[in-house]
């Protein structure tokens, strides 16, 4: 029931269709639309993308040609003479980092893309409060300003992983003082923007769907969405706690403050830079149990989305049902709830206890499980399917293969043995850009021309996209595979000049290599770019349905209105009827299409209970004897069986 | 065309990754000097890397394969709608079975070696011989290994008496910096501490990686079985000078007369020359 | 929602207990230098059997659907589960800790930790 | 369902629970709330495990150490649990339409939480004016030692006038220079530093100063002076009580917690604001009865961190 909160303005009915045209300033800036929203986070990321690999082409150029002066960067940033001083590289992978992870692949998913999809998808007007959808946009800001701040005060120098007690003690990085608080003061920011975030999706997942529409025939997007809601809302705070433990231990005040600070990760009697010795009594340990009791999950934040977007656009364009629908949905339901207890796989070195290392050991190496379902279940979707070979399936097809490749990778650190000497090397930095850039890049490539139609009503070059496609999967390759031979090497991750250590002399022409590589992906976002911005204005334009797609929010107009759909749609079957033998002529079967009466059972839909397509029973979902959405809590058992008696 | 072209593209890059993979020990991209460990235990590490090597090679050739054959024969598929299927039980099972007894093999396979390398009876370690094999204590600091060494000649018969060396400096002792000497074919314990931020210890040849907690006083063990140096590295980031924390492992036959020939040099007071040319000082405190 | 009075006595009588509880800790505390354990266990059991007071009334959970299993099982787990990892690690201090003077200083201190009143 | 919202006639079409989006919104927003305070509880509880002196037996300093009251806390509680009964009761009042009542409790509501702050600032106060306070606490002798002579230096530099004098301040200068050399000689000499600090307090001009500025003085004096208020002869256990071995731990886990349950309790002050206002203006109306039950929980909620707390900080020694 919708009880209107009259002091509540983000909650008005929801259904109020009587938009008046809003000005200017509250259609385009602090616009409480959600496919505004969406469009203002996807291009506050794909800037903050440039930004985060110009960081990371200065990172390339120390390794290949070590304390040369960087051409064109080094004048701006470096200082003497553009050459690189390890401080200042110490700084680049930090930013690098910060801003790759806070800045773009977790607001592109859940902002830009969450945003924009989850009400199309599941037929809602809007999110359930979009007053609180748009701060959380434009808590984003403070976060940019605080990681701006941090660059001007020098960057902050421990590591996107901050580790005490070189994050906690300033006299530990000098130069950096400010920089490190104004970082963590940056991640709370954005630890709120995602926590307003995800109490949103949740809500308007459970709350918002249109008639019909019950879990089963949510589409994996939705599915990921929510699932990643979960992890974000539940794993996040725990971090927010621990930044603001490390800010308190950081804490340098004044007057009658003068000298308080707490000392949570400060143990006692260490000597910095030839410091008082400190006093305190804490655990620097404990700071990395409560970062990667977050960090885990969230780099399943930072897949779970791509992951269920693949599977959409998978099964559109290789005309197919998804294969193995509830298998994908409870893998992913898997993954999450696995990924709450294995964040120990990062401390496996760190003198943690030897039990608690087996465990956590043991749940890393289970959760293998869950994406083998789902890389399997893929290649099935693309098994017997008419395959287009456009921009968005290349970028499909390449995400599942990456997928697999920095998954597999992962297998080896997850051996703790193995973990012991692979730990800290290239090895990882290769497995993680395989699994961050390789699977969740491309899938995100992938979805941003899949839906431009839906942004913009316009198509996105097909011939730059593919050449985007190429050179961005030949440079990845390139830059990142090497790095697995590196880290076998034992080269160690984090080293300004790793060269001079005798053992590693040797592989600098493969960095030299690795560089290369890596400019020619670098520029090859630029082709992107250029696609992007001008098929706004210049692409051809299209329909409400350019792929013959089945999903709901196709069968709004291109761009949607506000309010998206003229009436509220009435959901009848699942989202991957694709080559569905009840019509002739085409191949799709839009959610949304009301199929004339005579029509059967629908006996090869195994996930729709049979006589669920007649409106009669669509029509007084509020009478049925249980809530559709009670196990929808990352509980699958539950909820299959309250959503199959719903409808 | 379009369509064979990205089939072969998909086809043919996972092989490029086999065999850049394959040629790798030769072009020598493989483990340090191309060579095993250095270290009994690292040998088990090593020879565990190639059985997941095999295992992931398997699967991945299986699921690249898979997936290049499902391309290209999507990419000919003539009929006028695709395969309306909706997935397959039997199928699902094989495939959540199969993996899972897979990765539970892998996953107890392994937990012998982490025990040989970890798991030490706490509860009975006034009661372990192994605290007295102890080397050395180790001092990670930005941006230097410091060694402190017992007395030549001292031995240890209990935890107790290690805890308490380890408490605080003591008469005799031998301290050096970057440069760690460990006997050859005997176990080699040694105290990690760091003196201020986080550091990790780290010799590639001897598979040898532990980090320095802050506040702790942490055991490693090991057993080096080829007589060399080894280079010591920091593996866990610690400031702008993480790079450049090099150190040398150097097993020797006999590790008294290295601890002698340090203490001598250590209590050279100017005037009597040392045992030893002065290109021995290496390694020696100043 | 039909029988709002006998919500008022429930509600009055849950306060009550509440109330009753909370004396009871602050009895407990009395013994607390007799048996620290004892009184630990207690004062915690008190503490649980009065959320769950506050949660099944005062939150309405006694009234609320199935979601309510949903939400909050997870969540406790999640919330339980953390303390109880961080203690193999960090409780008990798996190795060594290196001594500091604050630990040597500390072990004079116990001996002599009541000499303080109770003011403050 | 909330059971107090009156019976709407024609629901729109619509699928999930049957909760008002808002309630919904706010209980996922508790279940973050949960998982941030017992990341810092689980903190606070692993710390204070891990506390050990050199033998491995625990060393967390005790309540009366730490000034650590529990008939404060329990108060607390009650003044909580009490202003959690209000709000249930203002809730079920407003939906039934009895505005004045409901009005009142939601006022009384407002009125537990500036008590509860209240307390709280009562609590803090105590630790503040002994310097218990993260970051500044000595948990060593010789720390202890080397503080307050790095206060008498501070009271050393003030100018004569406040001192009572030039001579005056030149006898302290001179003090603070003996000290100095005392301190250098470290342990041997603690004793007589302690003692040389304390009898600093009874000189007739700056002694004052030195008692209300050294806080090793300050301590030294409120745990020795007998009824009549004359100091009392000075024994081992009297030394112990101005350095609290682990105290700075102790402190960062009191202040952050509380701290942070404090800033919970003024924001649901400023939640309770609005429908307050609203009613003093006369304008609740039945629909407010949401917004009250989503306040209410959101403030159970600090309650119910509050009935946790309770026992953790104040009673349970582990
Ligand atoms: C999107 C992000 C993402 C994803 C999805 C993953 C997925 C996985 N990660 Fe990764 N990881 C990171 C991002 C990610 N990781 C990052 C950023 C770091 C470094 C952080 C830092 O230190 O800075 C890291 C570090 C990291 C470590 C720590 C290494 C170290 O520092 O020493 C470990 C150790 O266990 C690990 C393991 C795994 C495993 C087992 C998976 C699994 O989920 C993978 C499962 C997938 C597959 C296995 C492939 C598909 C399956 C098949 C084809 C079936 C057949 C396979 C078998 C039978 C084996 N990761
Ligand atoms: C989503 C996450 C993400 C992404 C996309 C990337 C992308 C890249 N990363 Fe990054 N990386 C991380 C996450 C990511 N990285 C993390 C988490 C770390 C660990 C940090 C740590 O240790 O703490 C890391 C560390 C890291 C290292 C290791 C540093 C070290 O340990 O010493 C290296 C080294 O080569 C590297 C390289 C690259 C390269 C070459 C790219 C390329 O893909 C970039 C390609 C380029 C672009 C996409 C943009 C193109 C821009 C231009 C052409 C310039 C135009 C400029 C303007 C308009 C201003 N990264
Ligand atoms: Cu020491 Cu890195
Ligand atoms: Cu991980």
């Amino acid at each position: 029931m919708n009880t209107t909160d009259t002091l509540n303005p983000s909650s008005g009915p929801a259904h109020d269709l009587h938009h008046h045209n809003p000005s200017f300033i509250k259609k385009y800036i602090f616009s409480t639309d959600h496919k505004m929203i969406g469009v203002q986070f996807l291009i506050t990321t794909l800037i903050m993308m440039l930004l985060g690999g110009a960081l990371a082409l200065g990172i390339r150029w120390q390794l290949a040609w070590p304390w040369e002066n960087m051409p064109i960067f080094g004048i701006k940033f470096a200082g003497e003479g553009g050459q690189i001083s390890p401080e200042f590289y110490t700084m680049l992978f930090t930013m690098h980092a910060t801003v790759m992870i806070f800045l773009v692949v977790i607001p592109i998913l859940a902002g830009a893309f969450g945003n924009f999809l989850i009400p199309l998808m599941i037929g809602a007007d809007d999110m359930a409060f979009p007053t609180l959808n748009m701060l959380s946009y434009w808590f984003m800001w403070p976060a940019i300003f605080f990681f701006g701040l941090s660059f001007y005060f020098g960057g902050a120098a421990s590591g996107w992983t901050s580790y005490p007690l070189l994050s906690a003690l300033p006299e530990a990085a000098p130069g950096s003082g400010h920089a490190q608080n104004m970082w963590l003061i940056a991640v709370t920011f954005v630890g709120v923007s995602s926590m307003m975030g995800s109490v949103n999706y949740m809500t308007t997942i459970i709350n918002m769907r249109a008639p019909g529409m019950t879990l089963f025939r949510m589409p994996l997007t939705i599915w990921s969405m929510f699932i990643t809601a979960i992890l974000q809302a539940f794993a996040l705070p725990v971090l927010t706690a621990a930044g603001f433990m490390m800010l308190f231990d950081r804490a340098a005040l004044g007057g009658a403050f003068e000298g308080i600070h707490t000392s949570f990760f400060i143990p006692s009697g260490i000597v910095v830079n030839n410091a008082d010795p400190t006093v305190g009594g804490g655990q620097a340990l404990l700071w990395q149990h409560l970062f990667w009791f977050y960090s885990h999950p969230a780099v399943y934040i930072m897949l779970l989305p791509a992951m269920g977007m693949v599977s959409d656009m998978l099964a559109t364009m290789c005309r197919k049902p998804i294969f193995g629908y509830k298998p994908m949905a409870y893998s992913l339901a898997a993954i999450a709830g696995l990924g709450f207890i294995v964040w120990g796989h990062h401390m496996f070195t760190s003198g943690m206890n030897p039990a608690l290392g087996m465990t956590f050991m043991v749940s890393t190496i289970m959760i293998a499980l869950p994406s083998a379902i789902k890389t399997f279940n893929w290649i099935g979707t693309i098994w017997g399917g008419k395959i287009r070979f456009n921009t968005v399936t290349l970028h499909c097809i390449a995400f599942v293969s990456q997928f697999v490749v920095g998954g597999l990778s992962g297998i080896f650190m997850a051996a703790v043995p193995v973990d012991i000497y692979i730990h800290d090397t290239y090895f990882i930095v290769a497995h993680f850009h395989y699994v961050l850039f390789g699977s969740t890049l491309f899938g995100i490539f992938g979805a941003i021309q899949f839906w431009f139609p839906k942004m913009f009503g316009r198509m996105m070059n097909e011939r730059l996209g593919k050449i985007h496609f190429f050179l961005t999967f030949v440079g990845f390759n390139g830059t990142f595979f090497p790095m697995h031979l590196l880290g076998v090497a034992g080269m160690p991750r984090r080293y300004a000049d790793p060269y001079i250590h005798p053992y590693l002399e040797h592989l600098m022409p493969m960095n030299q290599f690795i560089t290369i590589c890596a400019l020619i992906m670098g520029l090859a976002q630029l082709i992107l770019i250029y696609n992007w911005v001008s098929s706004i204005f210049w692409g051809p334009k299209c329909g409400p349905n350019p792929w013959n797609a089945n999903g709901v929010e196709w069968s709004a107009p291109s761009p949607p209105p506000h309010g998206n759909f003229e009436v509220i749609p009435t959901v009848y079957r699942g989202p991957y009827e694709y080559s569905s033998p009840l019509v002739q002529g085409r191949d799709f079967l839009m959610q949304t299409e009301l199929l004339p009466p005579p029509e059967p059972d629908e006996p090869d839909d195994p996930d729709v209970p049979a006589g669920s397509a007649g409106p009669a029973e669509q029509d007084a979902p509020n009478d049925s004897p249980e809530d559709p959405a009670t196990g929808t809590d990352g509980e699958p058992g539950e909820a299959s069986e309250t959503a199959a008696e719903e409808s | 065309m379009s369509r064979i072209f990205w089939c072969l593209f998909f086809t043919f890059w996972p092989i490029a990754a086999i065999v850049v993979c394959a040629i790798a020990p030769a072009m020598d991209w493989g483990f340090p000097g191309n060579r095993e460990a250095a270290t009994p235990l690292g040998q088990r590490i090593d020879d565990l890397f190639y059985l997941i090597l095999g295992i992931v090679t398997v699967a991945f050739i299986g699921t690249m394969g898979a997936l290049a054959y499902v391309l290209w024969k999507g990419s000919k598929n003539e009929d006028e709608k695709g395969w309306f299927s909706h997935g397959s039980h039997n199928l699902e099972v094989i495939w959540t079975i199969v993996p899972s007894g897979i990765l539970l093999f892998i996953a107890l396979y392994q937990i012998d070696v982490w025990a040989i390398y970890r798991v030490r009876d706490y509860e009975n370690r006034d009661a372990d011989p192994r605290p007295t094999h102890l080397v050395a204590e180790v001092t990670a600091r930005q941006f230097e290994w410091r060694i402190r060494y017992p007395a030549p000649g001292k031995k240890f018969k209990t935890y107790k008496e290690v805890k308490d060396w380890l408490a605080r400096p003591h008469a005799g002792d031998v301290y050096a910096v970057n440069k760690l000497f460990v006997p050859l074919n005997r176990e080699t314990l040694i105290y990690l501490k760091s003196g201020d931020v986080q550091h990790a210890f780290f010799v590639p040849d001897l598979r040898v990686k532990q980090d320095a907690m802050p506040g702790q006083s942490i055991d490693i063990w090991f057993t080096v079985n080829r007589a060399g140096k080894f280079n010591l590295t920091c593996a866990e980031l610690c400031g702008w000078g993480h790079y450049k924390m090099r150190g040398e492992v150097e097993a020797v036959e006999d590790l008294q007369a290295q601890l002698r020939r340090l203490k001598s040099l250590q209590d050279y007071d100017g005037v009597t020359p040392p045992e030893g040319a002065p290109g021995e000082l290496e390694g020696a405190t100043p | 929602m039909a029988d709002h009075e006998s919500h008022d006595k429930i509600y009055l009588r849950v306060f009550g207990a509440l109330c009753v509880f909370t004396l009871l800790s602050a009895i407990a505390d009395l013994f607390k230098e007799a048996s620290p354990g004892v009184v630990g266990v207690v004062v915690l059991a008190i503490a649980v059997a009065k959320a769950a007071c506050v949660m099944l009334f005062f939150m309405h959970l006694k009234w609320e659907r199935g979601w309510k299993y949903v939400l909050l099982a997870p969540t406790t787990i999640l919330a339980i589960g953390l303390p109880i990892a961080l203690m193999p690690d960090i409780g008990w201090n798996y190795y060594h800790k290196v001594p500091t003077e604050t630990m040597i200083e500390a072990e004079h201190h116990n001996s002599s930790a009541a000499a303080g009143d109770q003011d403050h | 369902m909330s059971h107090s919202s009156p019976p709407t006639v024609a629901e729109p079409l619509k699928m999930g629970l049957k909760m008002a989006n808002s309630k919904l919104c706010l209980w996922l927003f508790l279940g973050t709330e949960i998982m941030f305070f017992s990341a810092l509880i689980g903190t606070y509880i692993v710390l204070r495990l891990s506390s050990v002196d050199v033998d491995g037996d625990r060393a967390w300093p005790s309540n009366e150490i730490t000034h650590i009251v529990t008939i404060a806390g329990a108060i607390n509680t009650f003044v909580l649990i009490g202003s959690s009964w209000l709000v249930v009761k203002a809730h079920e009042e407003i939906a039934r339409g009895q505005f004045k009542e409901g009005l009142r409790d939601l006022l009384l509501v407002f009125a537990c939480a500036v008590l509860f702050l209240g307390i709280k600032g009562y609590e803090y106060q105590g630790k503040w004016t002994r310097d218990i306070l993260p970051g500044r606490i000595s948990e060593t002798r010789l720390q202890a030692v080397e503080k307050a002579v790095r206060q008498i230096g501070a009271v050393a530099a003030l100018d004569a006038e406040a001192l009572g004098g030039e001579p005056a301040r030149k006898d302290l200068v001179a003090q603070y220079t003996q000290l100095e050399t005392l301190l250098r000689q470290e342990k041997l000499t603690l004793a007589a530093t302690e003692d040389r600090v304390v009898s600093l307090t009874k000189h007739e001009s700056y002694g004052p100063l030195i008692e209300s500025h050294v806080m090793m003085a300050r301590i030294y004096h409120d745990r020795t002076r007998d009824e009549a208020g004359n100091l009392v002869s000075l024994d081992q256990e009297h030394h112990a009580a101005y350095y609290i071995p682990y105290g700075n731990l102790f402190a960062s886990c009191y202040f952050t917690i509380t701290g942070f349950h404090a800033i919970h309790v003024i924001v649901g002050m400023i939640i309770f604001f609005f429908p307050i206002k609203k009613g003093l203006m006369g304008g609740l109306e039945e629909a407010d009865a949401q917004y009250v039950e989503n306040a209410g929980l959101y403030w159970h909620f600090v309650d119910l961190v509050w009935i946790f707390l309770f026992p953790l900080i104040y009673i349970v020694q582990f």
